[in-house]
């Protein structure tokens, strides 16, 4: 395997609504920064993949409307997946793995706010079991809660004491979107939204896209002085039907994490798409993080999640802090589906 | 006629303070930019072929089919696949129409085409014969609701094949 | 590194305007366990699934993929969803190819669907906007004014669409699986079709189809136990994919240089010099008639303005030396997600030697070619009987 | 379109499979279900953006504006905040002429769900004066059959009251009556 390294990150400031621009105008910026970051005339990327969703804005061929935002003039290798911006990185790195490029842009984005974000992503259900019913993200969630709190896996203390840790992590974030809470006790005095959930549980609704430029080899070290080489990478599917799994566990989550290499040596930092705060017991459990890890000093999505960005933007917060020198060793991860169906895990190391 | 970078500031650059979403356009603010209700609607049509259309066809006629999977386990709803290894399943059993509640939650922010237009559970129930539950919504008062709990089916009086056959579940007794 | 790859499996649904006896997953596992049988394989031998199909909004379910995971056998496995319009599964076929070239899976399933009969998928594509006018009455309206331009530009007889319709209609006629089978098509019956986007007639446009198709690809060493066994694969020799704006001022909407682009990509990749020589069956992605002419100069198989000389002097028939389609094309099958990698299967089979009737005698090497968006998305590859 | 003939797949293909129905025999003597019906509405709240907004108000006071691509100079109507070509910000609008020509065309027969014209309808591409990209028009006040590329033509707008900011202000396009542009000098686009 080449060696491959995100050499340069950028990101919007999350917010709740972004009523103003449109999706290309949203994205746009932070495509520019990150060219401009990186070093490379945006003439000399290899290949360039992008991650969203048809379904947030209600945009159909949203992604066609958003290459503009990449000015691919003269005509460029490009493509795009319905899937977390992750998995575009992920296809970016497979491209630089072939030897057909050695540069790559990745981005994603997603504007939630126009829709009713919950009763949305009930479209991703079982066509003919579960989707008739419309239930919800945050009711299948809270299913997947109820389960874990029942395998003893976590409590609702325990969610409460993330949910508090990662908004107030936040705190030092300036792109997050939630930045403070309440103490633990107060949080578990709200009503629930859907048992055994209450609102601190649930990432909130973010509008906002992040890009990343990834190189490999000789001309990664060139371009940054500190690259953050993806040392393993992989991702796993488990199955969908809510009543096929157990909902408690993350087998997909496990494999992902052993293929990526995660138990070869000491993880420093986690950054996980847990948009539940009952989905980081889950996947501490599954990536086998021991307490000492850190997990989400960004504040993790439950600060800020733009829909099909907030899994590469994972990647973008622990490569950000091995660029700066903070951190030698971290893990991201990333998820698609619900209740933590689908899981990439990236293992990331500075020089050394 | 002009217009400058200065209209939205932090749209057209990088700063590496505040990301790039103005607070304020100084020309053209938020209240100004246009906004419109946009609704797609689809009457879409889903062929079910024999598996699905089996469990399908047994609503209609107010009954519960499922099917065997390469262990033996009985799925309620069937699926023509293993969830495991994807084989292909034929053997179609018969479901009883009581089980119990194993996995709930109570919907506080009910939506347009759930079961109820009013708070209600989610349940996940494993029918008598079955070795999987099947989600849908519970007729009784939150504070009955538990996981153990004996629920049945309380099926509409209309029945077309449809999962709107099944009105919700209610506790038995 | 760049790990030849094989072809050792295509299976295809018997398509149609509406599979009314199969489920979703059941359609695509009829596709996928058909490939499965030609490659000697079952679920289990694979490592990782590529699936591709349009727009989400044509089924009404978002990513599709998740609720298909166990019916696909992926479960614990790797499962990756491609879209980039009219040319998905084009480029899903692309992104599978790459995940063995790079050398990171050995054995990758690819599967590409469109169940149309879901919704109108004609209502899909043209979704009113808010403040906007509805102008463009689908993708015929759309491209109608190109054909146009593409006439005015070639003086290409008024016929040469209608050439191409009879053409890939009698070729689907030996094609089992396609759409359309009209046995009684003829000249005048494709003449005489309403005129629905003028110049576009009725005869001369794609079908709406139900369909799947899945690609079995190995590495080499997989392509060589299935050579040693006596199942000839399809050696991918080349592969590219290339974007551009679809609405750019400057650019060539009849010709676009990203198609140009692409083809010199794939071609220089297979060491193709001479495409028109070098190349002995196209499964051109021609949705509407006039397509045919119009990409075989985009492609370099004819030189600007005459690519309509070649559908006339008969090249692009079957007997032909460049036939074009001889699976009877996008204009008799079109399940918008599959359409692609039905181009690529179809070439796939020519080179295998296993195209049944429709097969070309002594095909070596084809060339797969998919298109999307407002012209904008290209998807190429070629493969061959012959390791690369 | 008469129904495709049936044909036989090659033999020994993998096909559905067979179902044991025998535990569930009460079914054998009713009715299949085949398929279902599933009603689908998602309700957004849409955001053109900065750039349409602006071109959308402008429209309300009947002026058509254009932006300029600032590596290529090119004028995009209407306006998207970005440039295609370059990936650059649009910085700078100008206003265009309520004047154009004919570069393309298509003549709609086809009636379909969601379509608000009469048919045949003529569909066109109109360049406007100043412009480098052509816009989306209906073109009425001549006969179908004498469209032709060339044709200059201009908007015929709805009643001064009855303005929003939609491109509805424009009803259709009509003939202006001066000569025909010169195919050569619209080369580029036609």
């Amino acid at each position: 395997m080449r060696d491959v390294a995100i050499i340069a990150t950028a990101q919007t400031r999350h917010v709740r609504a972004d009523t103003i621009h449109s999706e290309v105008e949203l994205i746009q910026p932070v495509i520019a920064e990150v060219i401009e970051r990186s070093g490379v005339d945006r003439h000399d990327f290899d290949f360039t993949c992008s991650g969203s969703s048809d379904y947030l804005a209600g945009q159909p061929f949203s992604f066609v409307m958003t290459l503009d935002a990449v000015g691919a003039w003269p005509p460029i290798s490009e493509s795009h997946v319905e899937m977390d911006g992750a998995w575009a990185l992920y296809e970016a790195w497979v491209k630089i793995q072939t030897g057909h490029a050695d540069t790559a842009l990745v981005y994603s984005y997603g504007k939630s706010s126009p829709g009713d974000l919950p009763r949305v992503l009930s479209r991703m259900m079982d066509p003919y079991y579960e989707a008739p019913l419309w239930p919800t993200s945050i009711d299948v969630a809270a299913l997947q809660a109820r389960a874990a709190i029942d395998a003893g896996l976590t409590s609702e203390q325990a969610m409460a004491d993330i949910a508090y840790r990662s908004r107030t992590s936040a705190a030092n974030n300036p792109f997050a979107q939630l930045t403070s809470s309440a103490d633990p006790a107060t949080l578990l005095g709200e009503d629930y939204i859907a048992d055994p959930l209450r609102k601190h549980d649930c990432a909130p609704i973010t509008d906002g896209g992040v890009a990343i430029v990834l190189a490999a080899d000789d001309k990664a070290r060139a371009l940054h002085d500190r690259p953050a080489w993806i040392r393993g990478i992989d991702h796993r599917a488990d199955g969908h039907h809510l009543n096929m799994r157990d909902l408690s566990v993350s087998p997909s989550a496990a494999i992902a994490a052993q293929k990526a290499g995660v138990a070869n040596g000491p993880i420093e930092i986690a950054e996980l798409h847990a948009n539940f705060t009952h989905q980081e017991a889950i996947l501490r459990a599954a990536l086998g993080l021991g307490d000492d890890v850190e997990v989400n000093p960004s504040g993790g999505p439950l600060a800020a999640n733009p829909m099909m960005a907030a899994g590469l933007l994972r990647i973008v917060e622990v490569a950000n802090r091995i660029h700066s020198g903070d951190v030698s060793r971290g893990v991201a991860h990333a998820t698609g589906g619900h209740a933590l169906q689908h899981n990439l895990v990236a293992v990331l190391e500075g020089e050394g | 006629m002009f217009y400058s970078a200065a209209l939205h500031p932090g749209w057209t650059g990088g700063d590496d303070q505040g990301g790039h979403m103005p607070d304020e356009a100084t020309t053209i603010g938020e209240q100004d930019v246009l906004r419109a209700p946009l609704t797609l609607e689809y009457p879409f049509r889903r062929t079910t072929g024999p598996v699905i259309g089996a469990f399908f066809t047994g609503l209609r006629e107010g009954r519960f089919i499922g099917i065997e999977d390469e262990r033996g386990r009985v799925l309620c709803p069937p699926v023509e696949y293993d969830p495991l290894t994807g084989g292909p399943l034929t053997k179609l059993v018969a479901v009883g129409s009581e089980g119990e509640i194993v996995n709930w939650t109570w919907n506080t922010n009910v939506r347009e085409g759930q079961p109820f237009d009013r708070p209600f559970a989610w349940a996940m129930v494993k029918l008598d014969g079955a070795d999987t539950p099947i989600l849908h919504a519970v007729d009784a008062p939150r504070e009955a609701i538990a996981t153990g709990l004996r629920v049945r089916a309380r099926f509409a009086a209309e029945r077309i094949g449809s999962l709107a056959d099944i009105e919700c579940f209610e506790p038995v007794g | 590194m760049a790990e030849r790859v094989a072809v050792v499996g295509v299976g295809q649904t018997k398509y149609t305007a509406v599979r009314g006896d199969v489920s979703l997953p059941g359609l695509l596992r009829e596709a996928t366990f058909r490939a499965l049988e030609d490659a000697q394989m079952t679920l289990a031998d694979i490592d990782a699934i590529v699936v591709g199909k349009a727009p989400d909004f044509f089924e009404g379910i978002m990513v599709p993929e998740y609720s298909l995971v166990e019916a696909l056998g992926a479960v614990g496995k790797p499962i990756f969803r491609v879209h980039t319009a009219g040319s998905v599964s084009g480029s899903t076929a692309i992104v599978a190819s790459g995940l063995i070239e790079s050398g990171v899976h050995e054995r990758v399933l690819t599967v590409g669907w469109e169940m149309q009969s879901c919704s109108e998928a004609m209502w899909a594509l043209s979704v009113s906007m808010p403040f906007q006018q509805q102008l463009v009455a689908g993708a015929g309206g759309y491209f109608a004014p190109y054909i146009r331009k593409y006439m005015d530009r070639s003086k290409a007889p008024d016929d040469t669409g209608v050439l191409v319709a009879l053409k890939d209609r009698q070729n689907a006629l030996l094609n089992p699986y396609a759409h359309l089978h009209e046995h009684d098509i003829s000249y005048e019956s494709v003449k005489e079709s309403l005129m629905l986007w003028d110049p576009i007639r009725y005869s001369e446009t794609c079908p709406s189809s139900d369909g799947a198709i899945a690609l079995v690809l190995t590495n080499e060493a997989g392509g060589d136990a299935a050579k040693a066994e006596g199942r000839q694969p399809a050696w991918v020799h080349g592969t590219s994919f290339r974007s551009e704006p679809g609405w750019a001022a400057g650019r060539d909407e009849v010709s676009p240089q990203a198609g140009k682009d692409c083809a010199a990509d794939v071609f220089r990749q297979a060491g193709i010099t001479n495409p028109r020589e070098q190349i002995d069956v196209v499964e051109m992605y021609v949705p509407f008639s006039w397509y045919e002419p119009m990409w075989l100069e985009n492609l370099g198989f004819a030189e600007v303005g005459t690519g309509w000389q070649l559908t006339h002097d008969g090249a692009t028939a079957r007997d032909g030396d460049l036939p074009v389609n001889p699976s009877g094309g996008v204009l008799s099958t079109n399940p918008i997600g599959a359409s692609g990698m039905i181009r690529f299967g179809e070439a796939a089979l020519q080179v295998r030697g296993m195209a049944g009737d429709r097969q070309i005698d002594g095909a070596k090497t084809a060339l797969g070619h998919a298109y999307g968006g407002a012209a904008q998305f290209f998807a190429m590859w070629v493969v061959g009987s012959e390791k690369p | 379109m008469s129904e495709p003939a049936p044909i036989d797949l090659p033999a020994g293909l993998w096909s559905q499979p067979e179902l044991d129905t025998s535990a569930v025999a009460e079914l054998a003597d009713v009715e299949s279900v085949q398929s279902l019906r599933a009603a689908a509405t998602l309700y957004y709240d849409y955001t053109p953006g900065i750039a349409t907004t602006l071109f959308l108000r402008a429209l309300k006071e009947k002026r058509l504006t254009g932006e300029v691509c600032a590596e290529s100079g090119k004028v995009y109507i209407p306006p998207r905040g970005v440039s295609p070509t370059s990936g650059l910000v649009t910085t700078e609008l100008v206003e265009l002429a309520h004047v154009g020509t004919m570069v393309g065309y298509c003549i709609v027969n086809l009636d379909f769900t969601g379509n608000a014209q009469e048919i045949p309808y003529v569909s066109a591409l109109i360049l406007l004066d100043g412009a480098d990209i052509p816009i989306y028009g209906l073109v009425r006040e001549i006969p179908y059959d004498e469209v032709r590329v060339g044709m200059r033509l201009e908007p015929v707008w709805v009643e001064d009251s009855e303005l929003t900011t939609s491109f509805e202000n424009i009803k259709w396009w009509k003939p202006t009556g001066e000569p025909d542009t010169s195919l050569s000098d619209i080369a580029d686009y036609i």
